[in-house]
């Protein structure tokens, strides 16, 4: 058992897992409220719990901070091993401050098997983490798989008219890329006789091999992310989840697909991955341009920003495969902020949806009219997804860009063209939903957000505003780390 | 002449206390018969205390070499008291609602559990022979045992013909080996085997040719699995309980005997049958149990794709490999007997839960047993963080180490596929609304329990994941 | 050829066509029948490898007992035979083929060698003084008590299986009980009442 | 003399035939239970010939327990076949289809 | 002085949060006080600084660092030098007159504190735009100012018209900008850095650099790209279409944001390239000949208009065709100096056009108006004065910077300069008898519509002050500025020309350095061919509308076929909208319906699921459920495995 930086990491796995049980256990309606706050206190508690995370955080340094490490299974050399680096930490902290929202956006909503849901959130919360955190390659893929189980069940139970369908493709999908995955990772453990993702690093393989490995390792995170052409469950999964469901499945289940490829393609599989870059990058620039257009027509607000949550996917698939520092640091930037983008557009439609219980856009029209705040800050978001500057959304798909003309001038061009094609679906929907005169009845019945939505809306907007005008701090902490990231890459194991 | 009458207590004790309690049964009048009842509960808890009261970390022999009692063994027949343990109690409702509620049952069941315990430290063709008829006869009595029922005796009667078939491709292929090696003794044999193995020797592939088939009838291994599917599902589910879960150990006992400890240098050559029966079994057995409507019959088709799986560590012939398997049979058996468990739980006097459709919006009625069905089905589906993941993880491993990686992505797709029919499970659990019957599931206090801790431990244990390898481990 | 030569082949051949007939034929009777034609004619197969206790026991253990259970069996379940007359000639050849085909492939491996006359020559005959049951009874007494035990179980096994299946009390039968009959007093039968005597009743 | 080989392709000739009645015979489950007392012969056959050419009598030993087992067997099934012939009135083989898919 | 600097833009800024945040608890008058207020500071503070930077006070520092990726320091930072010292003057004191106009205008609108807090924060992108010392600041401000510009054209959102058209001018200014950010990303990678010190110092050595395997040079490359940003916001042709629309926002907007100021902020940024265009031929030739067109071609849709404001639109969509080409002659101090007067006189105009609206309750189309001249005195002379200066009669603030412009066009001999002086040159023409017919329709002849006429009166003081001051300059600046700006050092370094390039050095050659160069103009410009063309334009306009007024009618019938094009504008609207709205949606929609639902969901993934099952539902009958044939797999799977063993 050897630790260092306390149990702090630990305690943020586990204490939103163990506050989730204590939700559950609260068990029926009548007791909705006490779970309700039980799960708020618990969510807030991680949160408050993972701040030292950033603030104790060294950013000299690319290792692993945090450590905590204790044999598990001997015979596998499985350890509990965790530890945070550069990349890991901003998305652990993303994940618990996204927590508390979806609770607090959860509040009213969800009125039939409360503590269930709440449940499901926080357990979730503590997987996710988990997986961010995880150095053995067995943990992380037990909490990547498990995080499956809460969400599956969330999009099933609380979901749509079409959730059964949409969430066990969700789960095939995902099922189906991690299990090679895994077949991935007991493969490298019989080679290093570790199931430490750093001894992978280190060890040697030869081509073939490691392009088996990257295809392996790629059908795990493409599905995921999710990429072109594995990209068909997200929309399903979006429609059909609540709310809470579509903001965590957006803000950070998407996120584990970029941070799986950053953690295990690159550095285990340097020379597939310079090889196999080209089909990557162009995938994730059909992503960029054929899924933007194709949100274009959606009428379906959830499902139009589910689509542009692909789009924007692209962005960060195609920064991690230019293997430059500022394309990969422009990709985690970009899941960050899309994280805030994404969780916030949702709880728009979610706020609208709650009043009206329609996604249809033809459904609204004039909503400015009579719910102007809420008008203000839908409009703040949809800039940020427009990616204009002073917004999160800038800096990522500018970081991007900058790295992508490095490497050859059409990829920078055809990343660009988001510029104008984001622009045109989300105004447009935007303009449809928002602006002209009051559409029907139910517009002109709407009543403006309430203080608990305002509190919600506020904290991400804010957010996305400082790291727009300041990502300066969120840019720091990871240099380190993707500057080792990047030379490991570089180095071939040939 | 050397006996060690000591080490074959457990049997004994067993043994007698059937037959007590078979003598007193004519002494008790019907609505005693819950006495009988204990008194076997009181036997298995007693075998179990005595195999674990001399935990053997060296292997003996007893009886004139006919009877090994070595570590294997020894986890072997404690898994399979407590499975019986566990069985009996979950069916002790379920029984006396359907009116067969005779000391009889139990006492054929110990038997059962006595030729187990023989079959797992046998060290004889002629022991293993004796040790599984005595088990079959048991089982194929158990599934007829209501005899009411047109669909158990059916299920009984084609389990028996079938089952004499597999006994009898077994004692051919024993001849066969007999005659190569002139002896019954499988150590003698193993030495016997190794002087002669070759890939030309055919005599020697035609008996582990039959001595092969019959193993994998008795795990139901595709195409030899037909009886599978129809006795589970036939078969009252207490007598299903029964026979989807301890007999696996014990033939998994078997074939490690004979394979490897008969004829492990025959390896190369078995290798390549199990590779083929292996992923037959897990294709077939999710293929078709995607079609099921009948939640006994899904199940059944699991159990083939299972064993499947439990072969891919077998057949890797390395001591991970074996312990792979081990311990992939030991959580399989308890998953099992947590999915018939359910059945049983939810089924009440004159109404059998065994359709799919009863499933219906359970999370509405009874939200516990609700998700304990959601942890027995990502379990079987080897989700993390269940430990039906770990035995996954290392049945896969150990195909790897075999350097058999294409098999091991063949396997993990089929699993892909068969998650599929788990899901549907936890839909119909969690998604769908209530159908009509809402009456409420009234199951006593010790079944609640026990299948509660049954489910939990499939979660709770992970952090134990640790000692429980090693011990299978050392176990091979 | 030899005189245990010419008896092999006979029994042999008989022992064959016995057993195809048990398979083939429609009447379960007759092929209950040929089966114990088949048993005999196997236990004299068997004195041809001085295995006579085996020989005996086979004759007396399965033509006397186990087949008689069968024709019993057959007996007392009033099977339909129309039924049984519908023929299954069109299975016959497919089952043929490959009956036929097994055997040569396990002839053609028996055949591979390995069992030839070099590996396993005929062996002298045991002196006079051998007794084959004798040596089996010291063997299953003292080498295999632990298999003898557990036939014993299973012998057990199958008795109890084999009345807890069958045995049932049918609801409408009678019984006579001759003690209770004998037993009986007259206190038991006959009760004397005392009643007031009615007045008639009155009509106008 | 006879060689081995003739007792082994004797068994194996029983073997064959007794296998193909099991599925041959569509009508009467006796005859099944008949066909597996066969099957049962069979290997009894390779039994004795082997204890005999190799001068063991183990091999005798074990066709003595299989004989015992062999009765226990076929006394099982017939009492399986005498509850489901209460149960179905009929021991017809194709009868025996009502679990299956 | 740094927080001089610092308080310019944030004051703006301050208002605008305090009006958009609290404008509910503030209230209308609490609104328009902050937001004034803090214009007015910050355009006292840029009369400092302006003088200050007579002085030759430059500076260029760094406020906060924004980033750092691979070593580059991206930092938002502030340079003052004469260049934007002159558009901070321009921008905060035309801003400084729209609040005050505003007030008076906006004065019945609900929207009224939002309007405020959005035009403040317009003026605060304005001036970090201008004040910027990097191309990430420059970006920042660029979109800034559009995302608020699509704010105001949609500020009436209610009303179809406007909320499509603010959608319009934000695609096609993101158009633009996608360019710009290439260039950006271009002069990241030639120069390594974002700073315009690093990279002008930098630039004569990477004059020559080629792409890898062409011939082409990086700095054309970096300059047309930056130059498509340049046409987007400064809505050169093609990509003009979204000025016209944005009409509809309020008239106070056209005049800030549409006239004044953000339009010209392409003009700025391709005068404050100026070190790097100069190295570029080809890019100053595109420039020129997209200038050119502009120019003329906008002119000629000016003359068919007859909503008030799109004229005024299309006259500045012209103008700063002229800015542009002056830029494309290398003479960036001309352009600079162009876009100074036109913000003063097109802001005029505008405002003009905006209380002849008010006055009229909203009424916009010329053909409803007339003979207002008496009615609103003040607005029509200050019209006239616009007027004068916009067809740059002698004297007026217009000529100078035009004639400059033509002038330095017909000196340079880039081959495109020719093509531009023509087209400048007919532009006068144009420019003259569509300014006059404004003027003829709106407030001589007789009312057309008289019980509108009836209730029309001159607005009030907050409306009609500011035209006055806006009035002033008009008239007086090109006196003032057009000797230091065009022919004396006053820009210094902040603006460079190679010497071979440098037109308006030719000019001043042609001029006797003893006497004013301003007077010099005038009296060379008297004769010269672009004033005669401007009389005889405003000559035209006067027998046509003045004259005989039935004579448009019989013209327009005569040149049908011109005149329907000039309607259509050319047709550009009706083709982006066919070829990329349409286009776009259709593609994807094929993209979702075919790609999506039917390849990959229906074909590959239900496929597969619908396979799976099939399969499954045909296997299970294997099973048939009699005994016979489960023997007979057996066998038959002994047999397979036994034949496949013996055999191998």
């Amino acid at each position: 058992m050897t630790v260092s930086g306390g149990f702090i990491l630990s305690l943020v796995i586990w204490l939103p897992i163990i506050g989730g049980v204590l939700v559950l256990a609260t068990g029926s309606d009548q007791r909705a409220p006490l779970a309700r706050r039980l799960s708020l206190a618990f969510s807030v508690l991680t949160f408050l719990v993972s701040i030292p995370l950033y603030t104790g955080f060294d950013t000299s340094t690319a290792a692993m901070q945090f450590e905590e490490k204790s044999m598990w299974v001997s015979a596998f050399s499985i350890y509990y091993h965790v530890g945070i680096d550069g990349i890991s930490m901003p998305l652990i902290i993303l994940t618990t401050f996204l927590t508390v929202i979806v609770v607090i956006a959860g509040w009213r909503v969800i009125q039939e098997k409360t503590a269930q849901y709440m449940a499901a959130f926080l357990i979730m919360e503590g997987l996710m983490v988990g997986v961010f955190a995880a150095v053995d390659a067995v943990l992380f893929y037990v909490f990547w798989e498990a995080m499956l189980i809460p969400m599956f069940v969330i999009i099933g139970v609380w979901g749509g008219a079409n959730r059964v369908y949409a969430t066990i493709k969700f789960f095939l999908y995902t099922l189906l890329g991690s299990l090679l995955m895994l077949v991935a990772l007991i493969y490298l453990y019989n080679q290093a006789d570790s199931f430490n993702i750093q001894d992978f690093h280190a060890l040697p393989l030869d081509m073939t091999v490691q392009k088996l490995l990257f295809v392996a390792f790629f059908t795990a995170f493409a599905v995921k992310v999710p990429m072109f052409p594995v990209h068909t469950w997200l929309p399903d999964a979006h429609v059909e989840a609540p709310t809470g469901g579509s903001v965590i499945l957006a803000a950070i289940m998407l996120k584990m697909g970029g941070y799986g490829f950053l953690r295990f393609s690159l550095p285990i599989l340097p020379d597939a991955s310079h090889e196999l870059a080209l089909p990557v990058i162009v995938l994730s620039l059909i992503a960029i341009v054929y899924i933007a257009l194709v949100a274009l027509v959606q009428q379906d607000m959830k499902k139009l920003i589910a689509y542009s949550s692909i789009s924007h996917m692209g962005f960060v698939t195609l920064g991690i495969f230019l293997f430059s520092a500022r394309g990969i640091e422009g990709g985690i930037v970009q899941m960050i902020s899309h994280g805030f983008i994404s969780g916030a557009l949702f709880l728009c439609v979610g706020v609208l949806y709650e009043r009206v219980h329609s996604r249809d856009i033809k459904s609204y029209g004039g909503v400015a009219n009579t719910m102007p705040v809420f008008a203000a800050f839908m409009m703040l978001f949809a800039m940020a997804n427009v990616g204009l500057p002073g917004t999160s959304g800038f800096v990522g798909e500018f970081l991007v860009i900058l790295a992508a003309f490095k490497v050859n001038i059409w990829y920078a061009v055809l990343a660009g063209t988001t510029l104008v094609f984001g622009a045109a679906y989300t105004l447009w929907m935007y303009k449809r939903v928002i602006f002209g005169e009051i559409a029907n009845d139910e517009v002109a019945a709407l009543e403006d957000v309430s203080s608990r939505e305002i509190l919600f809306l506020g904290l991400l907007a804010a957010m996305v505003l400082t790291m727009g005008l300041w990502p300066y701090p969120f840019l720091d902490v990871m240099h380190a780390t993707v500057e080792q990231l990047v030379s490991q890459v570089n180095s071939s194991k040939l | 002449m050397e006996l060690n009458t000591q080490l074959i207590l457990p049997e004994i004790f067993i043994c007698a206390m059937a037959g007590f309690i078979l003598v007193l049964d004519l002494y008790l009048k019907p609505e005693r018969r819950s006495i009988a009842y204990g008194l076997s509960l009181f036997a298995l808890l007693g075998g179990a205390w005595l195999v674990w009261s001399d935990f053997s970390t060296a292997s003996v022999t007893a009886m004139n070499g006919m009877f090994i009692d070595d570590m294997f063994s020894d986890v072997i027949k404690i898994a399979v008291c407590l499975l019986s343990l566990l069985v009996f109690v979950y069916s002790r409702e379920y029984i006396k609602a359907r009116k067969y509620f005779q000391s009889e049952y139990f006492v054929l069941g110990l038997f059962a559990v006595v030729g187990m315990m023989v079959m797992a430290s046998a060290n004889n063709f002629l022991v293993l022979y004796l040790g599984l008829e005595l088990l079959s006869l048991c089982l194929y009595t158990m599934v007829a045992f209501q005899r009411d029922s047109g669909i158990a005796t059916e299920a009984a009667m084609k389990y028996f013909v079938l089952g004499a078939l597999g006994s009898a491709m077994l004692l051919y292929g024993m001849s066969i080996i007999y005659g190569l090696t002139g002896s019954l003794d499988i150590n003698t044999v193993r030495g016997a085997v190794a002087a002669q193995a070759s890939p030309d020797n055919l005599i020697l592939v035609l008996g582990l040719v039959f001595i092969l088939v019959s193993l994998a009838f008795k795990i139901g291994a595709v195409p030899f699995h037909m009886w599978v599917p129809d006795v589970y599902h036939g078969a009252p589910t207490s007598s299903t309980l029964f026979v989807s879960t301890a007999p696996k150990l014990a033939a998994f006992a078997i074939i490690i005997r004979l394979l490897v400890g008969g004829l492990e240098d025959l390896h190369f050559m078995w290798r390549d049958m199990l590779i083929i029966l292996s992923v037959l079994s897990i294709s077939v057995g999710n293929l078709i149990a995607i079609a099921q409507t009948n939640l006994k019959r899904m199940l059944a088709y699991s159990a083939i794709s299972h064993m499947g799986f439990m072969l891919l560590g077998v057949l890797a012939g390395t001591a991970i490999g074996y312990s792979a398997g081990l311990f992939y049979a030991l959580v399989y058996t308890f998953m099992g007997l947590g999915g018939f468990g359910i059945v049983v739980l939810l089924s009440r006097e004159g109404y059998e839960a065994d359709e799919l459709d009863d499933l219906k919006g359970l999370n509405k009625r009874h939200p516990w047993y609700a998700f304990l069905i959601l942890v027995f089905m990502f379990s079987m589906a080897g989700v993390p963080p269940t430990i039906g993941f770990f035995a996954k993880l290392t049945v896969i491993q150990a195909v790897i180490d075999a350097q058999l990686t294409w098999l091991a992505v063949v396997a993990v797709l089929l699993a892909v596929i068969g998650a599929f029919y788990y899901l549907r499970v936890i839909k119909l659990v969690y998604f769908d609304s209530p159908g009509d019957d809402s009456q409420p599931i009234k199951a006593p206090a010790d079944l609640r329990l026990l299948i509660s801790v049954n489910a939990l431990a499939l979660i709770l244990l992970l952090p134990f994941m640790g000692p429980i390898q090693d011990l299978c481990n050392r176990a091979i | 050829m030899d005189f245990v030569g010419l008896a092999f082949y006979f029994y042999a051949a008989v022992l064959v066509f016995a057993a195809a007939m048990v398979v083939t034929i429609r009447n379960p009777v007759k092929s209950a029948l040929f089966l114990v034609l088949a048993f005999f004619s196997a236990a004299c197969v068997w004195i041809t490898l001085e295995a006579e206790f085996l020989a005996i026991v086979l004759v007396l253990v399965y033509v006397g007992a186990v087949m008689v259970l069968f024709l019993f069996v057959v007996m007392m379940l009033d099977i339909n035979l129309a039924r049984m007359r519908e023929g299954f000639g069109e299975y016959l050849p497919m089952g043929g083929l490959i009956a036929v085909l097994m055997v040569l492939e396990m002839v053609i491996v028996l055949n591979s060698g390995g069992f030839g006359e070099e590996q396993f020559p005929r062996p002298e005959g045991h002196p006079e003084s051998y007794s084959n049951t004798k040596e089996l009874g010291r063997l299953i007494y003292t080498i295999y008590v632990y298999p003898f035990e557990l036939a014993a179980v299973i012998l057990l096994v199958a008795i109890v299986a084999a009345i807890t299946l069958t045995l049932r009390k049918r609801p409408g039968t009678k019984y006579q009980k001759p003690a209770e009959q004998i037993a009986v007093k007259k206190s038991d039968r006959l009760r004397i009442v005392k009643m007031p005597a009615e007045p008639p009743e009155k009509q106008e | 003399m006879i060689p081995l080989t003739h007792y082994l392709v004797l068994g194996a000739m029983l073997f064959a035939i007794s296998v193909v009645g099991i599925f041959l015979n569509r009508k009467n489950v006796v005859i099944l239970l008949m066909s597996i007392e066969l099957l049962l012969l069979a290997v009894n056959m390779n039994f004795v010939a082997f204890s005999h050419y190799l001068q063991d009598t183990a091999g005798q030993v074990f066709v003595f327990f299989i004989l015992t087992v062999a009765a226990a067997e076929s006394a099982i099934g017939l009492a399986i076949l005498i509850v489901l012939f209460r149960n179905r009135r009929s021991i017809n083989v194709e009868d025996l289809d009502t679990l299956k898919g | 002085m740094e927080n001089v600097y610092l308080a310019i833009p944030l004051t703006c800024l301050l208002g605008s949060v305090v009006a958009g945040l609290f404008g509910q608890r503030i209230g209308r008058t609490g609104a328009h006080r902050v937001t004034v207020a803090g214009v007015a500071i910050s355009f006292i503070l840029s009369v400092v600084v302006f003088i200050d930077v007579m002085d030759g006070n430059l500076f260029n520092g760094t406020v906060y660092t924004w980033g750092v990726s691979e070593g580059t320091v991206f930092q938002i930072g502030f340079l003052v030098d004469e260049l934007s010292a002159v558009m901070m003057v321009v921008v905060t004191f035309v801003s400084f007159m729209v609040h005050v106009y505003t007030i008076g205008y906006m004065v019945d609108d609900p929207g009224y504190q939002r309007f405020f807090s959005y035009i403040a924060l317009f003026t605060f992108a304005m001036l970090m735009l201008v004040m910027s010392n990097n191309f990430l600041q420059l970006f920042f401000g660029w979109e800034a100012v559009g995302l608020v510009s699509y704010l105001l054209i949609g500020f009436w959102f209610r009303r179809e018209s406007a909320v499509a058209a603010n959608l319009k001018a934000f695609l096609v200014n993101r158009v633009g900008d996608l360019g710009f950010l290439l260039g950006i990303a271009a002069v990241l990678y030639v120069f390594g850095s974002l700073d315009y010190a690093d990279v002008f110092a930098a630039a004569p050595q990477a004059a020559q650099q080629t792409l890898p395997g062409s011939e082409t040079l990086w700095m054309t490359v970096i300059c047309l790209l930056l130059f498509v940003g340049a046409m987007g916001k400064s809505a050169q042709v093609p990509l003009h279409v979204w000025l016209p629309d944005s009409m509809e926002g309020p008239t106070p907007i056209s005049a800030l944001i549409h006239a004044a100021t953000m339009v010209t902020a392409g003009i700025f940024m391709v005068a404050r390239m100026s070190p790097l265009f100069e190295l570029s031929d080809t890019a100053l030739n595109v420039v020129l000949v997209i200038g050119a067109i502009t120019a003329f071609f906008m002119a000629l849709v000016g003359l068919v208009q007859n909503d008030i404001k799109r004229v005024v639109a299309y006259s500045t969509l012209s103008q700063l065709g002229y800015m542009t080409v002056a830029l494309g002659a290398s003479a960036y101090a001309a352009g600079i100096f162009h876009l100074g007067t036109h913000a003063f006189f097109k802001a005029l105009l505008f405002l003009a056009a905006g209380s002849v609206i008010i006055s009229l309750h909203h009424e916009q189309d010329m053909r409803h108006m007339g003979g207002l001249r008496r009615v609103m005195p003040i607005t029509w002379i200050t019209m006239i004065i616009g007027t004068l200066a916009l067809i740059g009669a002698p004297g007026f603030s217009g000529f100078f910077s035009k004639d400059a412009i033509i002038e330095a066009v017909h000196f340079s001999d880039q081959p495109a300069a020719r093509f531009a002086f023509y087209a400048l040159t007919a532009g006068t023409f144009v420019t003259a008898f569509y300014s006059w017919r404004l003027i003829f329709l709106t407030f001589h002849g007789k009312p057309r519509d008289q019980d509108k006429f009836d209730h029309a009166k001159e607005s009030p003081w907050v409306v009609t002050v500011p035209l006055i001051l806006l009035a002033i300059p008009s008239v007086v600046i090109g006196w003032m500025f057009v000797q230091p700006m065009l022919f004396g050092d006053f820009f210094g370094d902040s603006i460079v020309v190679l010497s071979r390039h440098d037109t308006l050095a030719k000019i001043a050659e042609h001029q006797d350095p003893d006497r004013s160069a301003a007077w010099q103009m005038v009296t060379h410009g008297i004769l010269a061919l672009p004033v005669v063309l401007t009389v005889l334009g405003s000559v035209l306009a006067w027998v046509m509308y003045m004259l005989r007024p039935e004579l448009p009618g019989k013209v327009a019938h005569r040149l049908s076929a011109i005149y329907r094009l000039l309607m259509n504008k050319y047709g550009f609207d009706k083709f982006y909208e066919f070829v990329f709205a349409r286009g776009a949606r259709n593609i994807g929609g094929f993209f979702w319906r075919i790609g999506d639902e039917i390849l990959i969901d229906g074909l590959m993934v239900n496929g597969t699921a619908r396979v799976v099952g099939w399969i499954s539902s045909v296997v299970r009958y294997i099973q048939t459920g009699y005994v016979y044939h489960y023997a007979f797999a057996m066998i038959i799977g002994l047999f397979v495995i036994m034949t496949w063993f013996l055999a191998s």
